[in-house]
């Protein structure tokens, strides 16, 4: 069994404005060092496979698939074995 | 003319468009999403509005893979009408029927209200009923923003894609968008809510001609 | 399938355990109360038998102190064809067609989690009415606030106004109207209140009885989960500011699983309603209320094996099972050998759709799990909580009040007009019902903005008009002349779009029964909204009571929130607030 | 500057409706040996402190504060020190 790690954020370009609401919140609470929030997405995927590799392919198509808007999103990822 | 709308689980605005249809003599059926028939025998294809998947991961996002989608594509390669309002445009830009994406309100938040529309293109297959070049309709979305890389945006623009905009941008779409075509024109998405305004006992008669110019079109090019 | 590891149940306190330890008032129940379920078993109950007593034996579920006042309630006319007791209220309204409605709190789940709670109280009133074979047309709400520039608050009005949104702009019902008011004595204990409405053909009409030994249940809807556990309890305890404990009971609500099992339940009673006996949803106190209260409306027993019932978590015990409160479940009991027809229209949608158990005549309320029998109690006695007379008191504050006219003193009226509009509670809530989708399904005729809201009857010349409507300083102030003012505002709402007022709903939110000015709050404002009902003819056909309203023993003011409903025959007499053309004459009526 | 990574899910006991959405969909896309999923949230923040140490506390504080709700939620984060 294997556990995939994808984090998921807007392309830099792409306007986040919960990311902007949640830095005004965090101002607004006096946390006024705060620069810049981004918020994205977060997936943990259990998955079996039959090689880590293989493993790694399943989880980067399935990502480009269905997880992440090619227009505006971009992910990276980890992959481990993990007990069944 | 037949008309056809799409359910989707989660839709909530398919009996509302199945009224609208029937109303204006779109002669409407449903069909649904999960099934995988040919929708070739259908002038105009509706995906309606609403939460398909509960529009969890991201709107649009999982409907576009619904069995019926090879059909819906089919049609728009054939010249049918294809016709996605608010969720349903959000499902017709995921699954690349229509270039951008929509995305979450600049203020986020839900909106409902009434707004009003720039008619942009007075001749394209749903809006050559309208007489005046700008009309009220309703909206109700949460993720309603259009957004598109530059070059997207300029090629609609130049291809006279772009059918309605807000005249005041309620959610921060880019070029105050509300609704384009394909670069065929037979193929739109739009977020306002043209069903929702063809009753005089509602108050807001605006979206008929909407689906009058649909009507007109399909008679004049005799789809079927 | 997840390895049994080992008997879930083997850490459960024995039955003298639970006795020694008086672990069972912890869960709600009083002494008194254990020694008649001792007396009435002749046995010791078992963990799991305990759990089911303190939920059904709750206020919430039971009742049992408030119910000597709600029988006073008014409710039967020429319209009435289901008065309280059920999911919801139906009142005819002609061809053939009936008006389904009913309101509840959600106040302890919101204080907590506001968008949760007040999404999940959406979802509850909605089943209500769905489980009565009716089609939703309408969700209204009455939200009750402290301090509105405190950043509590403002959280709560965001969570609450999130949630609310969250869950009936999902699953496609509009949120026509409501009400929204601000007052310090809701600082730690805001109200919300939520109220649905639908429409029934009357040959549709299901009610949750379980009729017929040897009739299956079936279960339908959401696996089964540890959340909201001992949720009944919780809403019948005070809140104690200190604690953060309770927050165990919080529940996630999902409007796309709901709008699947409404749909396929709504298909379900068109397609056979004839092999279709009873249909309850699973609310309070999940499972156990819900089965419960169908075999005893019908004076049946009910075996369940619980081995059967779809669990989102490993290893849940009989007790987590029978006293969750995970939402979007309901409970159906059909004819037997008709289970697979009903059956395959909820697994066409993706859906559960489980054989649970049988309804037996032995009247017993019977559980096995794992093979082994884990609860064996008598139907009637789990659902009729001993009863509870409570005394009444004037509060001293009334004895104490003086009559006299106080008489504001006005010398600018210009400037008092703009600090009355400047006040919360009166300020125009245009940019917080804007979240809601008031337009959906194409049948508002008016909107939030006005009096009451009116909702077509497609394909026909009706329409209905609806309302919530409560002052709680007035109650305060009288609480007979507070609950007489509630539904009269509400009557002028209806009034105001040209309706016939033909019935409510209420919600009465109280501090704690058992100080007996509390009582007499409550029992005094029931009177007074009961006199009035009388008179105009709006018989009381469903409603809520919500106890307990208290932080740190300072109740919130008494606050009977009522729903109102009316007809319209005709479309065209539809009126609306707007001023229509200049020259038109202003009249004043009344007294 | 520092910037923090914050991994927020829902603690395992609660309702995660989207993560059971998007794993039928994605046995539906033939992803089979797909066992579980489970979506949640991810935070970028960035901001200035005085030390690792206090970027890390008023990270934790902050994301107990905002980002997450103890109720149904948990979460984990690392603090990396980065250019300004
Ligand atoms: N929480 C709310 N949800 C939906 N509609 C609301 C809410 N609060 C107020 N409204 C709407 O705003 C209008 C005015 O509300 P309110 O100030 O309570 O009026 P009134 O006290 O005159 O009935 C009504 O149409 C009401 O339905």
């Amino acid at each position: 069994m294997y556990l995939a790690k994808i984090k998921v954020t807007y392309k830099p370009s792409v306007l986040d404005p919960q990311g902007e609401v949640i830095k005004s919140a965090l101002h607004r609470l006096d946390y006024e060092t705060v620069e810049q929030v981004i918020q994205g997405k977060y997936f943990e995927v259990r998955l079996s496979a039959d090689s880590l590799a293989a493993a790694n392919g399943l989880v980067e198509s399935m990502t480009e698939a269905l997880l992440i808007n090619q227009n505006t999103e971009t992910y990276n990822y980890t992959v481990e074995e993990v007990e069944a | 003319m037949k008309s056809v709308v799409v359910r989707f689980p989660g839709s909530n605005c398919d009996e509302d468009m199945f009224y609208a249809l029937q109303e204006l003599g779109l002669n409407p059926s449903f069909v649904s999403a999960q099934s995988d028939i040919s929708l070739a025998d259908y002038d105009a294809i509706f995906l309606p509005g609403g939460f398909s998947y509960g529009d969890y991961l991201r709107t649009g996002a999982i409907a576009r893979f619904s069995p019926i989608m090879q059909a819906v594509q089919a049609a728009a390669d054939n010249g049918q009408l294809v016709v996605g309002i608010c969720n349903g445009f959000q499902i017709l830009t995921e699954s690349g029927l229509l270039p951008g994406q929509l995305m979450m309100n600049e203020v986020p938040g839900f909106i409902c209200d009434e707004t009003l529309l720039q008619v942009e293109q007075a001749e394209s297959a749903f809006t050559n009923a309208y007489t005046t070049d700008e009309i009220l309709i309703p909206v109700a979305h949460a993720d309603g923003r259009y957004y598109a890389d530059e070059q997207t945006l300029a090629d609609l623009e130049s291809n006279h894609q772009i059918v309605f905009k807000y005249t005041s941008n309620l959610n921060g779409s880019e070029d105050m968008i509300a609704g384009i075509t394909n670069k065929q024109g037979n193929v739109l998405g739009m977020m306002p809510h043209p069903e929702r305004a063809v009753d005089p006992l509602i108050g807001n008669t605006d979206g008929q001609n909407f689906f009058k110019s649909i009507l007109a079109t399909v008679a004049t090019q005799g789809v079927n | 399938m997840v390895e049994m590891v080992s008997n879930p149940m083997a850490n459960e306190p024995n039955p003298t355990d639970i006795q020694t330890t008086k672990l069972y008032e912890a869960w709600g129940l009083t002494e008194h109360e254990y020694d008649l379920i001792v007396d009435e078993l002749g046995r010791l109950p078992n963990y799991t038998e305990t759990g089911l007593f303190s939920a059904m034996w709750s206020e919430h579920c039971s009742y049992k102190k408030s119910k000597p006042v709600l029988r006073t309630f008014w409710s039967k006319n020429e319209r009435v064809l289901q008065g309280p007791g059920e999911g919801a209220g139906i009142l005819d309204i002609g061809d053939n067609q009936a008006v389904v409605f009913k309101a509840e709190s959600h106040n302890h789940p919101s204080a907590v989690e506001p968008y949760e709670g007040a999404a999940t109280g959406v979802e509850g009133i909605l089943r209500d009415i769905f489980s009565m074979g009716a089609q939703p047309i309408a969700v209204l709400d009455s939200l009750q606030f402290g301090d509105v520039t405190s950043k509590q608050t403002q959280r709560l009005i965001d969570g609450v106004v999130a949630g609310i949104a969250g869950y009936g702009n999902a699953i496609g019902i509009p949120t026509v109207g409501g009400a929204m008011n601000f007052d310090a004595t809701y600082q730690h204990n805001p109200l919300v209140n939520v109220m649905a409405v639908g429409l029934l053909d009357q040959d549709l009409l299901h009610v949750g009885k379980a009729e017929g030994a040897g009739n299956v249940v079936l279960y339908v809807g959401a696996t089964t989960g540890r959340d909201g556990i001992q949720g009944a309890t919780f809403a019948s305890a005070e809140f104690d500011s200190s604690e953060d404990q309770n927050r165990s009971a919080v529940q996630v609500g999902d409007p796309f699983m709901e709008k699947l099992v409404m749909d396929a339940t709504i298909q379900a009673i068109q397609e056979y309603g004839d092999v279709i006996v009873g249909v309850q949803d699973m609310g309070a106190a999940g499972l156990v209320s819900s089965t419960a209260e169908m075999a005893d409306k019908a004076g049946m027993g009910m075996i369940l094996d619980l081995d059967q019932v779809p669990q989102r978590e490993e290893n849940m015990t009989p007790y987590e099972l029978m006293l969750s409160e995970s939402q979007e479940r309901m409970i159906l009991v059909v004819k037997k050998g008709h289970e697979d027809a009903v059956k395959q229209i909820f697994t066409d949608a993706d859906l559960n759709a489980i054989v649970i158990g049988e309804v037996t005549d032995n009247k017993q309320y019977q559980l096995t799990f794992d093979g082994a029998l884990v609860a064996d109690v008598p139907v009637d006695f789990l659902t009729s909580a001993p009863k509870v007379e409570l005394p009444q008191t004037e509060p001293a504050r009334l004895v104490e009040a003086t009559t006299a006219q106080y008489q504001p003193e006005v010398t600018d009226a210009t400037a008092v007009l703009k600090q009355l509009l400047a006040q919360p509670t009166i300020a125009s809530k245009a940019a917080l019902y804007r979240h809601f989708d008031c337009s959906v399904r194409a049948d508002t005729v008016i909107k939030p903005g006005g009096d009451a809201a009116v909702v077509r009857v497609r394909g026909t010349e009706k329409a209905l008009a609806m309302t919530t409507d409560i002052n709680s300083r007035y109650t305060y102030l009288n609480p007979y002349i507070g609950g007489q003012w509630a539904i009269l505002e509400a009557a002028q709402n209806i009034v105001a779009t040209g309706a016939e007022p033909i019935g409510i709903t209420d919600c009465l939110n109280f501090g704690n029964p058992d100080d007996p000015e509390i009582y007499y709050e409550l029992a005094q404002s029931v009177a007074g909204i009961n006199e009035v009902a009388q008179v105009i003819n709006t018989p009381v056909i469903s409603g809520n009571v919500s106890l307990y309203n208290e932080t740190d023993g300072t109740a919130i003011y008494p606050t009977p929130m009522v729903g109102m409903v009316g007809l319209h025959t005709s479309t065209d007499d539809i009126t609306t607030i707007q001023a229509k053309q200049a020259g038109d004459v202003v009249y004043l009526v009344g007294e």
